[in-house]
């Protein structure tokens, strides 16, 4: 975060798209999005495009990696060469690697991994266009392909940015607010649990600031947790009535 | 699926192209429907999406300055790349490109080059120094078959709707000025896939044709009718007789086809 | 293909190197080249050299990729860093990881691989010098030596390219003409059962032109493949010699 | 250890931290004890050596000249980068880091970045073109737990340690001259981590900690009492409340081990 | 080696540390320096800092690796980044791959390797400070944590270098000799054995001038044979003190 | 072979070998037929073909313009890099170099480097920034014991044969001007390896006495009699008599096998 002296919150305290500090952006999620995967899900927040697939559970290979009494969830995000300013080479990043252990990490206490010892699940994500607040969005729409896949689950992870932008603690960072401003905490919660399964943070703030960016992001959470029930909801019926 | 259910799937397929039908109801030259959608992707240079029935590729343009190749010091820089994404199909592993992405990304590369689809030498910024590199990314988001025709239709899809920034020369440096221009194209090379079963063509195969194929056939297509690129796939051989139908036919389909593109 | 203006045909409809449209370079081929491997050529075709050599049938490591009904042929084409103007990296390009699938597909419908299930065959090519038309003359001395090793096959396969140089339909591509020409068309053929196994085209062709191309082609592999038969003879009766 | 002994055990661990009671008889916010040595590779432009109990962590400064990132081009470049060493520990493999490593790297990383520990504006040879790139090497020798927070105080150790050539700039060219200048730091970053056993948080887990923790926890503190890296690790979870507590026992701890550096 | 005009030897015929021809660096050799490994060394000869630490024997994975007659060495010769001048890429150098080979067959003649079969052992040498002479002294350092990991051995292996150094036969090159210096001569030896088990040179030396370098560097490896059992020894008693 | 035949052989092979014979009739210092054969690939810059016995090796020079070491800004470069082809060995797999390929190409390299066979001073175009790069690629096509030796003779017999294209100095670029001169060579390094057998030396093992060898030794002689470069490989060991014993033999021995090749 380098601290470049533009604008970003106008004298209304309207942000750059004109959003209030404690509003998200745009999001439509779309459940079942990909025929091939036993889950998947789509999710635009901004101008994020993000998709994420679930294959398995299934035997893993090789064998010697399985674990007796759960199941191995592995897991990789990836940015398309064209989602972001400048082409950004396949191979994968040492940015990309530690997200996916973070990503992974923070859907693993959602999942009954002792249901399937033995297995696997493969999760995969692809940013197909980027725009701040990836890795949130990508485990919103993660755990929504595990829920499509049927995986067995304790709860839904919710995941949002809150960050602070011109000395305020804004709600879902976009790109330039990412790039310019002061600090960016990332998110996931359980919200059934009040389990936070996803925290980090670069920039600088004081513990004040801390705990209420905290605070905001856990809101932001919750808002889009009502979003992902209706969007699972929505494949549901859609499929019911396809059935009928 | 039970191995067995395959298997009985793949003789009802096998016989009734034999008798000149198939199971999704399509005629042996019928493509399935093709959905072409420019410019999805704000953030790249120029982006399509191609849907040829539940197959889906997603086609990115990147444009860089960079080097020109030694041997061509007056033309930009062409580069195609194709990713079988993990999450378009349970057979696709993640990591470096296998032989069967490769083959993939060279064959959409020799419809675009061969065709001349793009006015290389209007991409030279400075002769023998700087010019520009299109970078054409495929991706694979769905893998319902026929991969070659959804990716070289994506591509060309993309290069058409690809604008580039404008610039200018100060002092030895580029300096980006306001505004686009779009890229010089001036073909749109189709490419059009058969596969052989039961000794007959069929085109646009789907997945499971495309698991009982004995070979595979692709012929690219520029706007004038001719033949730019070909490409044989598979183990298994064609007779020189159905080498030169199936150049007739591709003629035909990529004038169908080309029409879906907005220019 | 880029076309520049060079006179690649003189005024007679001879070629740089004196050839008539429809002849094929000098052509020198031996079986049996190397001693190691189970099966070998070696083929010179104008400046080309290239060995091609077969190990197996033998057990396939790691076993998960071995196939119950049939073997597998493996394939690698490599060219070596002396063999091309500028030095090229030994590790394999793109380039070279497509012609050794082509190369492979080409090859496999002529050997019986159902006979060895569960096994399979490496078949490694060596360019040590390129003078365009590599992958043809590739594909014609590793089908000897597929047939060295005494793999049980339907037909030999013969490759030649045909394409347009200057307006003509001619055969057997050199460098020069490969790289100023308007088309390369290479084929390859079992001639026994007239069946194409190769068939690639970069350039522009009308669809007349590619078909006298693809027949004159066609010749080439035919005249290719009576010279395919002199070699292998030529090497049977040696042994024969050595034996008595 | 049989596994049976190892189970025993651990459940001992956890169940000794129920009580707020460490195996090793520390209390649950106590470091083991630190030794920081700076200076101990001459060859190295600075480095450091840390002991956190039986974890040892070396670090080693290199400078180099290379160009700028496009975005700063009057900012020298940090790089930081961490090996697992397979003598460190029988779970470490040698090869290209795995996903441990990388996060280690980023998050020591994360810590100095983000306090602005080094100005980078003073690291700037020529704008846009010449820079000073700093790499920070974090060479893990032994591996007894809490990996993160031995390899952030080795890092700003050997930071402090450094000490960077002096030169002149001859028609565009660099020269070096005789001298040393040390290195511009401004902040001395601390990661504070925590793991959370049986419900409770626990400061500087040692390795038997880390084998039954359910979630790791790291808050780097900057010489002001700000925040300036969070990392949240492991399959488990942390509540609102936990995360709030462990951002203030950092603050505290961070000042206390700032003490053991040299500046 | 290149030769520049440098005065490596003075007057006195003492070289640029001050040391006789004939002379060590300072050598610090610890056993047991690594509380995980199962058996460790750190030697410090000169500037040079080493350490070595010892794995096994182990079952060895992938199992098709196993001897079944005999135990497998692995060896993995390493330089941190800060070791050197310039930093030193993290990725192992053709530099390194070869000295981990012959690091690994100066020592495997030590081991009796046959006492162990279808297990490995895994020697690692990281190398923190270099100062010319690395390979010897990491021998020195790994024969020592082979012993400490109570691996059965024939004998210790101690390893020195001799080399030619302004027309002089010299013992032991520092950085600055090995660097400007005529020839170098690394040499491993079983001194009770008699056996050299390791010998390289790079230089021009005349076949007189090679018998004196070897024999000089035989001297140097009898001078640390006795340094290593000094070491051995320390460690022991230091052992047996915590016991009592 | 079964393996018992193998045992049986092997044995033999020993036997005989204590008695002062070999298997295939050779003496102990004895080399195979070798056969040099220079000049064989015309578009390489130089090229070489060896056999040893059955050995065979190819070895191509080419020569690229690029940039000098900054230790040695006034050098040519010397690039040497060895492949063990697949098709020479049941023993070969494709990959990138493993540890014998390495170290086969870097006993060759400093072969060459030590004696100062290439003239490098002469390689230099414009001081610190253009030098000739002269890349030595060894190419293994038949193994049957001995590579090292017949290697190296490839390398030089190779460089004897290279021819450099002239240039001038334009405007700062490097114009290719016709002609050729040869690459300057001042010696001929000449490897010869010893195999150690039943406490016997014996010269140019084969591929069968490699297999039961305890250990290895290679000097290479410069054309003066001087010992350039020295390698004990696998996992026995020699007697410093040995060592001495097998530094004579090399001297007589590169003397002959230096009359094969051509300058």
């Amino acid at each position: 975060m380098s601290q470049k002296l533009e604008k970003l919150i106008d004298k209304k305290g309207l942000r750059l798209d004109g959003r209030k500090p404690d509003e998200l952006r745009p999001i439509k999620i779309e459940v079942g999005a990909l025929s091939n995967a036993d889950g998947s899900a789509y999710i635009q927040q901004g101008k994020n495009k993000i998709l994420a697939a679930v294959y398995g559970p299934k035997e893993l290979h090789p064998k010697h990696l399985a674990l007796p009494d759960r199941m191995v969830l592995r897991c990789r995000y990836h940015m398309a060469p064209f989602s972001v300013q400048e082409r950004k080479s396949p191979a994968p990043s040492r940015r990309e690697i530690e997200l996916s252990k973070v990503i992974r990490e923070s859907l693993e206490p959602s999942i009954f991994i002792e249901y399937y010892p033995r297995t696997s699940i493969d999760l995969f994500i692809e940013v197909l266009q980027a725009d701040g607040g990836t890795r949130c969005a990508s485990i919103t729409a993660a755990s929504l392909a595990l829920a499509d896949a049927g995986i067995p689950m304790r709860d839904l992870v919710a995941a949002c940015a809150a960050g602070k932008v011109d000395g305020t603690i804004v709600l879902d960072l976009m790109d330039t607010e990412d790039k310019v401003g002061t600090a960016d905490v990332p998110v996931a919660l359980m919200p059934n649990l009040n389990a936070i399964t996803l925290l980090q943070m670069d920039g600088i703030l004081t513990l004040e600031e801390f705990e209420k960016a905290v605070n905001l992001a856990l809101e932001g959470c919750r808002k889009i947790y009502t979003m992902q029930k209706e969007a699972l909801k929505a494949k549901y019926i859609a499929v019911k009535e396809v059935e009928e | 699926m039970s191995s067995i259910v395959v298997r009985v799937k793949q003789k009802q397929i096998a016989q009734l192209i034999a008798k000149g039908k198939r199971l999704d109801g399509r005629g042996l030259t019928d493509y399935r429907e093709i959905k072409v959608e420019q410019g999805v992707i704000e953030r790249a240079e120029g982006s399509a999406r191609v849907l040829l029935g539940m197959t889906e590729v997603m086609t990115g343009i990147k444009i860089e300055i960079g080097q020109p190749y030694p041997d061509t010091p007056n033309e930009g820089v062409l580069t195609v790349n194709a990713e079988l994404v993990p999450l378009a199909s349970p057979t696709f592993e993640p990591g470096p490109p296998d032989e069967n992405s490769i083959e993939l990304a060279r064959v959409v590369d020799r419809g675009i080059r061969e065709s001349k689809a793009i006015d290389l030498e209007r991409l030279c910024v400075e002769p023998g120094k700087k010019v520009f590199i299109v970078f054409v990314d495929v991706y694979v988001l769905n893998h319902d078959g026929n991969l070659i025709d959804a990716s070289a239709l994506a591509a060309i899809a993309a290069l058409l709707n690809t604008k580039m920034f404008k610039y200018e020369i100060e002092e030895g440096e580029v300096k980006i000025k306001p505004g686009y221009t779009p890229l010089p194209i001036r073909k749109r090379p189709i490419a059009v896939t058969f596969a052989k079963i039961n000794d007959k063509l069929v085109v646009d195969p789907w997945l499971e044709e495309e698991q009982i194929m004995d070979a595979r056939l692709t012929m690219t297509i520029d706007d004038d009718g001719n033949i730019c690129a070909v490409q044989k796939g598979g183990s298994g051989y064609f007779t020189p007789k159905q080498v030169l139908e199936a150049a007739k036919i591709a003629k035909e389909k990529a004038e169908e086809i080309r029409k879906k593109l907005k220019w």
